[in-house]
């Protein structure tokens, strides 16, 4: 792959990623913006793509775009609302602008500290075959972290459950 | 050329949206959200990582596999959080939620 | 054979009425025949231990000098080392026996005084420990044995005095003897601890030999104040001026009680005292003269305010108060001999007169005013004679006991100071004065209406014979057994009988008699009269100088006052700090609670916030930067 | 029984005690009570063996076992005893032995009751022979925490609320150790160097001279504000009235009696021993506190009108003597300091279980309500006769032999105050005897005539404390010379470290 074509399309998927970002929190119907995490999630999965992580990028997809985000789709639409407008609103009572201040201050010093750290790149290719290194090192160094991961699943499944059905009174 | 410093760019910009959805929506879900670009943006940063100072070792990707994981179980326990609340108060609104103030 | 028992087994005669003390309080207080039997069979053995002590002092020429002193060490630290043993001289031998004499007699007298009251074993059992800690105290070999003694003395007195305690007057009676001797200990105290601090010694073979080196080194200034302090324990003990007050009222225990505690223990142990550590008050001028001056002035104040008292038990206490000052005035002119001879003699004719008057309460219940008393005489025969005898006596008339340690004294006391003769001449007829006015107030003129008197059983005539025996020859036969060569301090100093001032101190009492008979006994009824003349002399005579009045006043107004003061300031003000502390958190704690607004986007914010200036501090911090600038990741 | 760990089993003993309490059903209240006084029998037993098989001929620590624990700070399980600890250590046992027998008529939750005041327990016997500072402070925390919820629990109200009471004891005592803290962090930093630091008190004591003077006053100062509201110094005293007002009887006795001397052994233990410097600078101001705490606590106590607010002010004031024996700074004195926290931990121990029965007897504690109790309580009488006449400096009881060292050695150091100390005994005798009066003699009165003596298990306390009362009034030598003993090689060491300090602190007593 030759480098404008991957800069080309660092370029794209970072637009993608960061306009539906901006859509994101911008929107005020949270359909819209449930559809637009949606697209800003495959924005990221082509930087997982150009990040030659393969692997992941599929899960990203997979878990992101047809699971998370589904959900939250599914769930707005489940409350009984006639119309979507105006379920995303931003809250009149916060202090809003202190926050975008916030969050700019904060995109401005971290873009100082990319630009002056001096990186250290390392010089070795990347990892072919990402499926098979990554389920060696889940199944060996971090087993511990999944079997964590695997009660963390449930006890969230069980819990999501209990809290959505709802509990007897008595 | 593109390096590691555009991809935490990238990271970083999507940071700060989801920071600034979190503290300013109204609605748990939009607040929910929020908290997905966060950990997004953190996932990309841990890729980015791995793909440029350790392409060798995989740990960041393991972490972001982790992450990931945790995202799922959070949206669920959120959402199911935010049926209940919606039920039993009829709202959604995180301003009127208040009984904890003193 | 048996005084070389005694005389090794001396530490056995404190400890036989302490065990009494012991099994009675243990097991015997509920049977009154056990407990008697108990008390006064232990105060025999010690008693005859004495005797065999005084005759073995006599056999083995134990002198002043030259003291038989067994010890065994009690306490053993660096810096103070004190022991508790047995000082045997012919000073604590003739203490030895007076006081377990008295105390024997005392208790069988007690067993028909005291016949069916409800608390007798108590009675017993404190009564023994009473002499067990007087014989402790005559024993001492040093200051602070004889001070644990001393306070014991001072707690069986408590005990005793309050003996009657469903009485409210007894209750404060008893408290006021304890607080009274307390104020005196406090100067005792503070005297043995400059004593040890100056010499590291306590001990009362140890003292004399480094006393005089003191003196020629460091003057005498200091250790004049050391013994004046030592004094404030005797002034509190023997109820001198003005620490007398307790004494009077030390009549509410029951009468065997002040019996003991004004002949033989108690009030005796602070001239016992004085006596014990003559050895550092006789070498100091000034010291010697302040005892002299307070024993003289007690003598007379106490005299003046007996002429006036209506109670027969506290007409006694003054002139035991008197008879003190007598002692203490001896000592003070440096005549450890007659003092010694007066206690004495003392002993006998006060314990005697005591129990006398114990009889004739005994036999009129619930009366103690002399003047609602009268002609008793006839009743009482026997109760008369010794009470005749102990007047006779106290009033020095020849050849009664008193007569002879009073005409001792007065020698004494004439050879080294004639105002202080004056003071005791005037102070012999005010005595002599008033012992007559209740002699003939109570057993002469006409029996007063409604008087059911009866004579004493015979357990109580039986000790008043022995005592009156006693206060009968008590005075000559020591006096020509040379009771001076024995008991005495430096070379032994015979005054020459002087017959001027023995007949003129006669002469004198025989007048204050016939006074006496003038005003109380001829039926003049001159009396009332004599006191409406006297006015403001009477009044304050009467109300004994309105001295209780003004302790009172300082003890209520000012010490509870000031009490009374703290304990507001603690309540307001102290709390009052407190709580305003404890406000000013929680004041804080409410300004903070502001902060807890409850809004999430605002925690949120100020969370973030902080981890941005976290952020920029570490970007700046030189530290982070050299680490930074040093290669990176 | 060389090797044995026995203070370790003494320790056991109690906690395997607080287990088994633990495990009893809540319903079992006469099985809790004789299960909580044989665990203390046999505690006491374990302590008496100490006490004869020290050699106080030998001296200074004995019984050391000693444990690393947490290397990298230099903390170790390190248990000891030396002449010093142990007649605290015995103290602790037969207060706390008595305690259980006072406690007996706890009907409301005695599990619960019994657990917390052995847990109190530990914590005293825990300061008193842990040689680490870091197991000091353990248990000295250990001990506050129970307090405060016995006091809420089981306690009484007069003057204030209970839970005012109990609320201001703790906040007291726990602000009091955390500048005690801040003191023992400072030695701990200054005293030795990084890599051999340690919490081991004879290795700090070793190494006192490296801590520089204005470093020794600022951590005495801390220690001093620390062990000084736990000793109820003035101005710190104010929790002490209404705390022991408020605890229930048992709790006023372990509190009066032992709690309050931890805080006078730390001032010797970690105040003297190893900040000679600190101490010479403050004493002054300590004999100075000594004495306010002596005549205004005294002053005080005359106006009270509640038995237990005499007595506590008046414990208040006895630690003055103590204080004063601190200050003095010299071996005699000191050993009369130590000596007297035996001899007011016991009577004001016994004082509180008699007041604790007169108050189950007659249902009040208000003085004018009293009187004429010798009628028909003759043994709690006797009972506060015995420890009213300690009080007060009886000689014959166990008061007085450390009183009278104390004001010997106070002596030399500060005449003018010791002159007024002693003029305390005058005030002391006042309000004892007026109290004694008061309430036992006087006429029979007869609302109290269907008061039962004391009988049975109620009789315990008085019989043991009061004892001990005259055993050692009687022969002071046991206890004054096992105190000896642990103060003597103590204070050469002092000496013979900082030969500086001694000229500072007037050399040894000769």
């Amino acid at each position: 792959m030759n480098d404008l074509a991957y800069t080309v399309a660092f370029v794209i998927f970072a637009a993608i990623t960061v306009g539906a970002a901006f859509g994101v929190v911008t929107k005020n119907n949270l359909v819209h913006s449930a559809l637009l995490m949606a697209l800003c999630f495959i924005g990221l999965g082509g930087l997982y793509v150009l990040l030659q992580a393969d692997f992941l990028a599929a899960v990203q997809i997979l878990v992101y775009n047809g699971a998370i985000a589904i959900v939250f789709v599914l769930g707005t639409m489940l409350t009984r609302r006639s119309t979507r407008h105006g379920t995303n609103e931003t809250d009149e009572n916060s202090p809003s602008a202190w926050i975008a201040a916030l969050s700019g201050l904060f995109v401005a010093v971290t873009l100082g500290v990319i630009m002056h750290t001096p990186w250290r790149y390392s010089a070795a290719g990347p990892v072919q075959d990402t499926p098979d290194v990554l389920a060696q090192l889940i199944l060996t160094d971090y087993m511990l972290m999944m079997e964590a991961a695997a009660v963390l699943l449930l006890a969230a499944m069980i819990g999501a459950i209990v809290l959505a059905k709802g509990v007897n009174a008595e | 050329m593109i390096g590691l410093a555009h991809f935490l760019a990238v990271a970083a910009i999507v940071f700060a949206l989801g920071l600034y959805g979190v503290l300013t929506k109204r609605t748990i879900v939009g607040m929910l959200m929020g908290i997905e670009l966060m950990l997004n943006a953190v996932n990309l940063n841990l890729v980015a990582f791995s793909r440029f100072i350790t392409p060798e070792i995989l740990t960041g990707q393991v972490f972001a596999i982790f992450t990931i994981t945790v995202a799922a179980a959070e949206v669920a326990v959120g959402l199911a959080l935010f049926f209940r609340v919606y039920r039993d108060r009829n709202t959604v609104h995180v301003a009127r939620l208040n009984t904890m103030r003193w | 054979m048996f005084s070389q028992y005694a005389l090794d087994h001396a530490w056995l005669i404190p400890l036989l009425p302490a065990a009494a003390c012991m099994i009675i309080g243990v097991f015997l207080r509920r049977l009154p025949v056990l407990a008697a039997t108990a008390a006064i069979g232990m105060s025999l053995l010690s008693f005859i231990l004495a005797a065999g002590v005084a005759a073995g002092m006599f056999a083995q020429g134990i002198t002043i000098e030259q003291p038989l002193v067994y010890k065994i060490p009690w306490l053993t630290l660096p810096g103070l080392a004190v022991d508790m043993g047995v000082y045997l001289d012919p000073l604590s031998v003739m203490m030895l026996v007076v006081v377990t004499l008295v105390a024997l007699v005392v208790q069988l007298y007690s067993v028909g005084y005291m016949h069916g009251d409800e608390g007798f074993g108590r009675f017993f059992s404190y009564i023994s420990l009473f002499a067990a800690a007087m014989l402790g105290l005559v024993i001492a070999v040093n200051f602070l044995q004889l001070f644990v003694f001393w306070e014991l003395v001072g707690l069986c007195s408590y005990l005793l005095i309050g003996y009657y305690f469903h009485k409210i007057s007894a209750r404060e009676a008893a408290k006021k003897a304890f607080m009274t001797t307390r104020v005196g200990d406090f100067g005792l105290l503070i005297g043995i601890l400059l004593l040890q601090f100056l010499f590291g010694t306590l001990d009362f073979q140890a003292l004399p030999v480094q006393i005089p080196a003191y003196l020629v080194q460091h003057g005498s200034g200091l250790l004049t104040v050391v013994a004046l302090l030592l004094f404030v324990g005797p002034i509190g003990k023997s109820g001198q001026f003005p620490l007398h007050v307790w004494l009077p009222d030390a009549m509410e225990g029951p009468t065997p009680v002040s019996a003991l505690i004004h002949a033989a223990t108690m009030v005796v142990a602070g001239v016992y005292l004085v006596a014990r550590a003559f050895f550092l008050f006789s070498a100091l001028p000034e010291a010697m003269a302040v005892i002299a001056w307070v024993g003289a002035f007690t003598a007379c104040f106490a005299a003046s305010i007996a002429l006036t008292q209506r109670d027969i038990k506290r007409i006694l206490a003054y002139s035991t108060i008197s008879q003190l000052g007598y002692m203490m005035l001896a000592l003070g002119v440096g005549s450890l001999t007659a003092s010694m001879f007066h206690l004495l003699t003392h002993a006998f004719f006060k314990a005697l007169l005591f129990l006398a008057a114990g009889a004739v309460l005994h036999g009129l219940p619930g009366k103690n005013d002399i003047f609602e008393m009268g002609g008793l005489r006839r009743k009482m025969p026997a109760t008369f004679a010794a009470m005749v005898i102990g007047v006779l006596a106290i009033s020095g008339i020849p050849p009664f006991a008193g007569f002879f340690s009073k005409d001792e004294i007065l020698l004494a006391v004439f050879a080294v100071s004639k105002p202080l003769y004056a003071v005791a001449m005037v102070t012999a007829f005010m005595t002599t004065f008033y012992m007559a006015r209740l002699l003939f107030v109570v057993f002469c003129g006409p029996e007063k209406s409604g008087q059911q008197a009866h004579e004493a059983p015979l357990s109580m005539k039986i000790p008043m014979a022995i005592l009156g025996l006693l206060a009968i020859v008590g005075g000559y036969i020591p006096y020509t057994a040379g009771f001076g060569d024995w008991v005495r301090f430096g070379p032994a100093a015979h005054l020459a009988f002087d017959w001027k001032i023995a007949g003129s101190s006669t002469l004198l009492a025989l007048a204050a008699i016939g006074l006496a008979w003038l005003i109380y006994g001829s039926g003049c009824n001159t009396a009332a009269v004599l006191a409406r003349r006297s006015g403001l002399a009477y009044q304050l005579s009467y109300h004994k100088y309105y001295l209780d009045e003004a302790y009172l006043w300082l003890n209520h107004t000012l010490v509870d006052g000031f009490g009374k003061l703290l304990s507001w300031l603690e309540l307001h003000v102290v709390e009052g700090i407190l709580k305003g502390l404890a406000g000013l958190v929680g004041q804080l704690g409410n300004g903070l609670r502001k902060a807890q607004s409850g809004n999430l986007r605002v925690y949120g914010l100020v969370m973030f916030g902080a981890a941005m200036l976290m952020l920029l501090w570490l970007l700046f911090d030189p530290l982070l930067k050299g680490l930074l600038a040093g290669g990176g990741y | 029984m060389a090797g044995f760990p026995i203070l370790t089993a003494i320790l056991l003993t109690l906690v395997a005690g607080i287990v088994l309490l633990a495990l009893l059903p809540r319903s079992a209240n006469q099985a809790v009570k004789l299960m909580t006084a044989a665990v203390m029998s046999i505690a006491l037993g374990l302590t008496l063996y100490v006490y004869k098989a020290y050699d106080a001929g030998v001296g200074g620590l004995q019984f050391v076992e000693q444990v690393p624990w947490i290397k990298e700070l230099g903390v170790s399980y390190s248990l000891g005893v030396d002449g010093i600890s142990l007649p605290l250590l015995l103290l602790t046992m037969l207060v706390g032995y008595a305690s259980i027998f006072a406690s007996w008529d706890v009907h409301e939750r005695p599990k619960e009751f019994f657990i917390h005041l052995l847990l109190l327990i530990v914590g005293a016997v825990g300061t008193f022979i842990s040689q680490d500072l870091f197991i000091f402070l353990l248990f000295y925390e250990l001990g506050i925490v129970p307090s405060y919820l016995l006091v809420l629990g089981w306690g009484s109200e007069k003057r204030v609320s209970k839970e005012y009471a109990g609320m201001k004891l703790t906040i007291y005592l726990l602000l009091g150790s955390a500048f005690m803290l801040a003191g023992v962090v400072l030695l701990y930093l200054y005293a030795l160097p990084e890599g051999l630091r340690s919490f081991n008190m004879a290795a700090l004591a070793q190494a006192a001279g490296n801590v520089t003077e204005p470093v020794q006053i600022i951590a005495f100062f801390f220690l001093l504000l620390g062990f000084g509201s736990t000793l109820s110094m003035w101005p710190f005293y104010s929790w002490a009235p209404d705390g022991y007002a408020a605890a229930p009887t048992g709790v006023s006795m372990i509190h009066a009696g032992v709690l309050k001397k931890v805080g006078a052994y730390g001032l010797i233990r970690l105040g003297l021993l190893v900040l000679p410097a600190g101490v010479a600078f403050w004493a002054p101001f300590i004999a100075l506190f000594a004495v306010a705490n002596i005549v205004y606590a005294a002053f005080v106590a005359i106006a009270q009108q509640d038995l237990k607010y005499v007595v506590a002010y008046s414990s208040i004031s006895h630690i003055g003597y103590i204080l004063l024996g601190v200050a003095a700074l010299n071996l005699i004195s000191l050993d009369g300091a130590i000596a007297n926290m035996v001899a007011h931990g016991l009577m004001s121990a016994l004082f509180f279980a008699m007041i604790g029965l007169v108050e189950v007897k007659t249902k009040t504690r208000h003085i004018p309500d009293l009187g004429g109790l010798a009628h028909q309580l003759p043994r709690i009488a006797a009972g506060l006769m015995l420890a009213g006449m300690s009080s007060l400096g009886l000689p014959g009881l166990i008061g007085f032999v450390p009183e009278f060292t104390i004001f010997l050695g106070a002596f030399r150091t500060y005449p003018v105050y010791t002159l007024l100390a002693i003029s305390g005994i005058v005030f002391t005798a006042l309000y004892i005897l007026r109290l004694l009066a008061n309430v036992l003699f006087g006429p029979r009165k007869a609302e109290f005539d269907q008061c039962r003596d004391a009988s049975g298990v109620e009789m315990v306390p008085l019989v043991v404390l009061g004892s001990v009362l005259v055993l050692f009034g009687v022969f002071p030598q046991w206890l004054m010379g096992m105190v000896n003993s642990g103060m003597e090689p103590a204070w050469a060491q002092l000496m013979q470290h900082l030969p500086a300090a001694s000229a500072l602190l007037g050399g040894v007593f000769q």
